[in-house]
């Protein structure tokens, strides 16, 4: 069962147009990985999901058309969008971040446990709780992301470079703690990665990007094995 | 000692003037990230909206509701068709669109209004009391009473409601609060909304002492930027502190040291922002901000 | 990174644009006026007076009033056919106002456009620094700029003034007159005293000061100041009550710090006999509100009938001064401060210049409106008049000390 | 990047400079007085806005202060006029005496970082007023001073409104083509690294604090420059001169005119000079109204300002043709993007990088 799907998806900052027909999809629990080099078009297709480019094409999530909703009904239907420099809320404490993250929910006493969720996955933040976000270190800010962005409980994250920025050992702890909550929670991701590895140990299926197009999609044992690919976009 | 006390109280009663118009100016900046110089024109302008409720007839106390529900919509309006256009864009621009917006309200109530001093009623009465030897009118001390449930009530809706957290979170990053589901331009309207809505409140607290002129609130304007400043833009508590002790070192400082005197005294707030800016940048109880002057 | 948008071509439009809008600003240059030797602004039918004076701002509140003073006086005038002019001809009169929000620069500027504008003198301008901004060019100018609001002496004095005239009396004269009040009484009496931080706050303390330079029986025991922008004075007044006065001399031009300082005081239990200054003693703006009632006397100085004042509701020159003012002035509210009676003033004093003027000329029209003596303008005072000969005093020179009854004013005598 | 190619032509250019020149040479002779008048003050205010420009357009400092410089120029400038000093030490003092009571300033301010700065801008004005009115032995107290020195002098044949304006001309000139080439150099360079971001300038081996102390600095002696021809214009001054309300006016006037920019800075000054003039002429009743309307007007057209006017223009008369492909997106135009500090979509990964550096444990 398809849970998104985009097909020739257009997407143009002013007169620049960065996506020129994008087509993709995610199975529902599914996990698919967007490649390519800087420039091509990956950032933007989750903001054309998110709703945050203006687009043209189609996206359909979760049998409804989306393209041209805020982001905040975006957001509201189930996507929750971990964005490139992980848009923690700076001034905010990490509790309240997290809280942040549950504001479309309504049921209180279910919130309080996936904090308590949330502080379990990501072990760091438990002694930070009542820290401001801004104090915190990259890698830590990159784990409250994710975690607000799980607060909301949604049926697809869309997670952008998160390992941009951190140490090689944190960027590891961070997608360790993904997979995790991807194998206990069941959410469907599609993820922007540079780093290849770290990808390949997230998704199932990945689709690679030139210049706003798909030129490959594929299985990731099938792209992982392909030393072109390799070269070209994924940087070694 | 008796003149102590006095001009210590005195200072009091003014400081809370300055408070009025600071706890504004704290929750718009709370809720947008802005410093909002309209604010006390848009004040002004909602004391006059109450005046003329009541030269219509109405009891005080309704064209005051009137006025402050009036306010929040203007508020919110001036948010969604002005102010909307500058918040993504360079934040200097916003603040000159501020500064436009304090001239345009400051003469639409001129030219509805006139210049002359209106006399507006208070809701409390001018009788003084006395406390500890020092005299202070039932007004001033209402004001100030005012002025300290409006504080607790801001710090409780910024730090222990669901309002409050979500107006933060849109304040801190639009975009960012957008992708938890966060409707960032109605955030933004309730929050301007609100802000009118002190600002009304504070307008016709002070307009009985000050009497209504489209300028009334000029001079408490820079107070209020000063008081902010000193408590930390985040800290409502901090602001009606700051305000305070404004007011009542100017006082002693004018009286006590002849060498600033009265014309100098307004020099006192600023050195007093300096000298804890060096030990506190962040305000006397604010936390570390990025300001968006 | 900023864009840097076509710079110069930026600038040549601009330029371009400048120029075009400025020539159309000019006017029809100096080709005006029926007779050959005839000043710019004045024709056979019209002359034009300009103003400039804060009609935005802390201050348009009397500014405004300096306005619709004389545009009353002459909407009138107008209407009933014109002034007759000392040259035989019948002229309308024609008034242009100019905002300057009491800022010298901008006072300059409107003085310059006026000059652009062909207007024939500037008159009834309120405030110190605007009018003194443009003294000099409208001297080298010889233009007149005469029955200005300022008490500052420097518009008087004719040697360094010769196309000024102010026409309030001196901020001096004003604290003198109570001062010489207070001085005859022959009572021991401590003064206190509270002034704005200005030449106006500045002037009357120096002339009550000086006023009481010989009498023994009065003594200042405090003296202080407060700034036109200040929101409150109780700093000021709980200092001045412990000094134990029994006079509080209170030189203040703001109404709501005058109306403050009235309530502030008795509510600290100081009341003493005040003194305030004839533009805010109005009775009904601010000694009903202000509760003046509670002190033992409130005296102020006036040249002019207060339209508020009971005393005067049926006077048949207020009257008709309330009446021109709604309907030629655009002021249809009761006059909040007396400037726009001396203004309307103004209006008498130059239709008394201009029915002597020979030749319709700046210069014949100076000589007129220095040779007036013993004018009874509208409003004015009993023991009051215009008097424009003495060099050194402005056109209105005399006040009468005043002390409010509960009600309006009736002229003091005595002190006490 | 696609500005308009045929001004961009270096002979083009020069022509057009040179066309300038000539007019504004030119001009006095043949305007009318009152003409003259106004871009005398227009030079006037052009000076004090491109000062403001400096430390707040390209430097990102926030300055509410600047007309506090003006009010000491013109301080200065009446001062030494009437003590019968040689006025180009007069106008040295005043552009001195400005720039240090500025880097004073900005010595302490600047350690402070951008609030403080704003804080004690704000206060310069405000203290300032008050202490005009106390050092009244210097500065004539509440009554003002006049000092006259810009009358025409006989040999040169020309008006006093004339030989104002060449005054000015030279002034306001050689102040610009200084600012030109001061924020197109090394400094420029510093100032625009520092107004992005203050640790990448330091990694970039600039000094924030001493880049900012400088723009400050520079800011001030613009501003005495301003108010040594304030002076030259009006002939006097009060301390109405430097009211708080006069400096927003100013900083309105930089944003109207373009914040980081040197043309826009003189239309920030013809601005200033002109929207009261206009105001005036429309009803001298309700300025305050069509000042806040005009200027709310003006930027809600051209959130760029008025020196954005012609690439606005442009883009609007060739909007559906064109498809840029090298330029940076436009950020206006997408719905949601975020605050500028935030890194561009797809920018090169430094931008990461840096934050973490900032943010590192």
């Amino acid at each position: 069962m398809t849970l998104l799907e985009l097909t020739v998806v257009t997407a143009s900052y002013g007169p620049l147009q960065v996506l020129d027909g994008v087509s993709l999809s995610v199975p529902e629990g599914g996990s698919v990985g967007i490649l390519g080099a800087n420039g091509a078009g990956k950032t933007t297709t989750l903001r054309a999901i998110s709703g945050t480019v203006r687009t043209g094409g189609r996206i359909r999530f979760d049998g409804r058309d989306i393209r041209g909703l805020r982001p905040d009904q975006v957001a509201a239907l189930g996507i929750a969008h971990v964005p490139e420099g992980r848009g923690t809320l700076g001034q905010l404490s990490v509790r309240e971040n997290l809280l942040v993250g549950a504001y479309l929910r309504k049921d209180r006493k279910a919130v309080a446990g996936d904090i308590d969720y949330c502080l379990d996955l990501f072990p760091q933040l438990q002694d930070r709780v009542g820290s401001r976000a801004a104090a915190l270190s990259g890698g830590e800010q990159q784990m409250l992301a994710v975690g607000r962005a799980f607060m909301a409980k949604p049926k697809l994250l869309l997670l952008d470079e998160a390992s941009l920025g951190l140490a090689p050992s944190t960027a590891k702890a961070v997608y360790e703690a993904i997979r995790r909550l991807r194998l206990e929670s069941g959410i469907a991701m599609l993820v922007v990665e540079q780093n290849a590895n770290l990808a390949f140990s997230l998704v199932d299926t990945a689709t690679v990007l030139e210049t706003g197009r798909n030129v490959l999609t594929g299985s990731s044992a099938e792209l992982k094995g392909m030393d072109e690919i390799r070269r070209a976009y994924l940087g070694g | 000692m008796g003149t102590f006390i006095q001009l210590v109280v005195d200072g009091l009663a003014t400081g809370s003037i300055y408070a009025a118009l600071a706890l504004a100016i704290v929750l718009v900046n709370q809720a947008t990230g802005l410093i909002n110089f309209a604010q006390g024109g848009m004040a002004v302008l909602s004391a006059y909206i109450a005046y003329v409720f009541v030269q219509l007839g109405l009891p005080l106390l309704l064209a005051i509701i009137i006025s402050v529900v009036l306010s929040f919509l203007f508020g919110a309006l001036v948010e969604r068709f002005l102010l909307r256009r500058f918040e993504r864009g360079d934040p200097d621009t916003a603040v000159v669109v501020t500064i436009g917006l304090l001239t345009l309200v400051t003469g639409i109530s001129a030219v509805l209004w006139g210049y002359n001093n209106l006399a507006f009623p208070s809701l409390f009465p001018l009788t003084s009391v006395e406390i500890l030897g020092a005299v202070v009118s039932v007004r001033s001390l209402a004001t100030a009473v005012t002025i300290v449930v409006i504080m607790v009530v801001l710090q409780l809706l910024f730090l222990r409601t669901k309002l409050g957290l979500a107006l933060r979170a849109v304040a801190d990053n639009p975009a960012s609060a957008a992708f938890s589901g966060l409707p960032v331009g109605r955030l933004l309207m309730v929050g301007w909304g609100l802000a009118a809505t002190l600002g009304a409140i504070a307008g016709v607290l002070v307009a009985p002492q000050l009497t209504l002129t489209p300028g009334m609130l000029d001079t408490a304007l820079v107070y209020a930027l000063a008081a902010v400043i000193l408590g930390g833009l985040s800290s409502p508590i901090g602001c009606v502190v700051a305000a305070s002790a404004i007011g009542v070192l100017e006082n002693l400082v004018a009286v006590y040291i002849p060498l600033i005197g009265h014309d100098l005294k307004i020099a006192v707030p600023f050195a007093l922002i300096f000298v804890i800016l060096i030990i506190r940048p962040q305000g006397l109880f604010g936390r570390k901000v990025v300001v968006r002057v | 990174m900023r864009k840097k948008p076509g710079g110069v071509l930026g600038i040549v439009a601009v330029t371009a644009a400048v120029a075009l809008s400025l020539s159309g600003c000019r006017g029809d240059g100096g080709g005006q006026g029926g007779g050959s030797a005839s000043s710019p602004g004045i024709t056979d039918s019209a002359i034009t007076l300009g103003i400039t004076t804060p009609l935005s701002g802390a201050t348009a509140g009397p500014g405004k009033c300096t306005v619709a003073g004389v545009s009353a006086y002459f909407g009138a005038v107008n209407a009933a056919g014109g002034v007759k002019f000392g040259d035989g001809k019948t002229r309308t009169v024609n008034i242009k106002s100019y905002d300057d929000a009491y800022d010298p620069q901008k006072s300059l500027a409107n003085f310059q456009q006026m000059v652009s504008d062909n207007v024939f003198a500037a008159t009834a301008g309120l405030g110190t620094p605007t009018n003194r901004a443009f003294r000099d060019a409208a001297i080298s100018q010889k233009v007149p700029q005469v029955l200005v609001m300022t008490g500052d002496p420097l518009f008087s004095d004719r040697k360094q003034s010769p196309w000024q005239l102010g026409f309030v009396p001196v901020y001096q004269n004003e604290g003198a007159a109570f001062g010489k009040l207070l001085a005859k009484s022959g009572a021991q009496h401590k003064v206190a005293i509270l002034s704005q931080n200005d030449d106006y706050g500045k002037g009357y303390v120096a002339g009550f000061k000086d006023s009481i330079k010989g009498a023994s029986n009065i003594s200042v025991v405090g003296e202080q100041t407060y700034e036109a922008t200040d929101t409150s004075v109780d700093a000021q007044l709980t200092q001045l009550a412990s000094s134990g006065a029994d006079v509080f001399f209170n030189a203040m031009s703001i109404t709501p710090l005058t109306i403050a300082s009235l309530q502030k005081a008795q509510q600290i239990g100081w009341k003493p006999i005040w003194f305030l200054p004839s533009n805010t003693s109005s009775p009904t703006a601010i000694l009903e509100p202000g509760g003046a009632a509670a002190y033992p006397g409130i005296y102020s100085v006036s040249f002019a009938k207060a339209p508020q004042s009971p005393a005067f509701a049926k006077d048949p020159d207020v009257v008709k001064f309330l009446d021109e003012l709604k309907q030629y002035g655009n002021y249809p509210d009761m006059p909040a401060f007396p400037h726009c009676m001396w203004s309307y003033m103004v209006g008498a004093t130059l239709e008394k210049a201009f029915q002597n003027m020979k030749e319709p000329t700046r210069d014949s029209f100076m000589t007129a409106l220095r040779d007036i003596k013993g004018l009874k303008a509208p409003l004015m005072l009993e023991g009051t008049s215009v008097d424009t000969t003495v060099d050194g005093q402005p056109a209105v020179s005399s006040v009468v000390v005043q002390k409010y009854n509960g009600k309006g004013y009736a002229t003091a005598e005595n002190f006490g | 990047m696609s500005t308009a190619a045929t001004v961009r032509r270096p002979r083009v250019r020069m022509i057009l400079t040179a066309v300038l020149a000539v007019a504004l040479i030119a001009a006095p002779l043949a305007l009318p007085a009152f003409a003259n008048q106004t871009l005398i003050r227009i030079g006037v205010y052009a000076v004090a806005v491109l000062g403001l420009n400096i430390v707040m357009g390209y430097t990102g400092q926030v300055n509410l202060g600047q007309i506090f410089f003006v009010g000491l120029g013109a301080y200065v400038t009446a001062y030494g006029v009437n003590h019968g000093w040689n006025i180009l030490l007069v106008f040295f003092a005043a552009c001195a005496v400005a720039g240090l009571v500025g880097l004073l300033v900005a010595l302490a301010a600047a350690r402070l970082g951008g609030l403080a700065i704003a804080m004690v801008t704000i206060a310069l004005p405000i203290v300032g007023v008050p202490l005009a009115k106390r050092l009244s032995d210097f500065t004539g107290g509440s009554q003002g001073t006049s000092a006259r020195f810009t009358d025409a002098p006989d040999w040169s044949g020309l008006d006093n409104d004339q030989w104002q304006f060449y005054i000015v001309l030279v002034v306001s000139a050689a102040a610009f083509l200084l600012a030109r080439s001061l924020v197109r150099g090394k400094y420029g360079r510093a100032f625009a690294a520092v107004r992005e971001n203050e640790a990448v300038a330091a990694s970039m081996g600039i000094s924030p604090y001493r880049t900012k102390v400088l723009a400050f600095t520079i800011a001030s002696i613009f501003g005495g420059a301003s108010g040594f021809l304030y002076l030259a214009a009006v002939q006097y001054t009060s301390p109405e001169t430097l009211s708080f309300g006069h400096s927003i006016s100013l900083l309105a006037a930089m944003v109207i005119g373009g914040a980081g920019s040197i043309a826009g800075s003189l239309l920030g000054g013809a601005y200033y000079v002109f929207v009261p003039q206009l105001t005036n002429a429309i009803d001298p009743n309700l300025t305050t109204v069509s000042q806040g309307a005009i200027l709310l007007a003006v930027l809600f057209l051209l959130p760029g300002g008025l020196v954005s006017l012609p690439r606005v223009v442009r883009r609007l008369t060739r909007r559906s043709a064109t498809r840029r492909s090298t330029a940076r997106p436009a950020a206006e135009t997408s719905q949601q993007t975020p605050p500028a500090q935030h890194p561009v979509p797809d920018a090169a990964p430094e931008g990461p990088e840096q934050t973490e550096r900032q943010d590192g444990p």
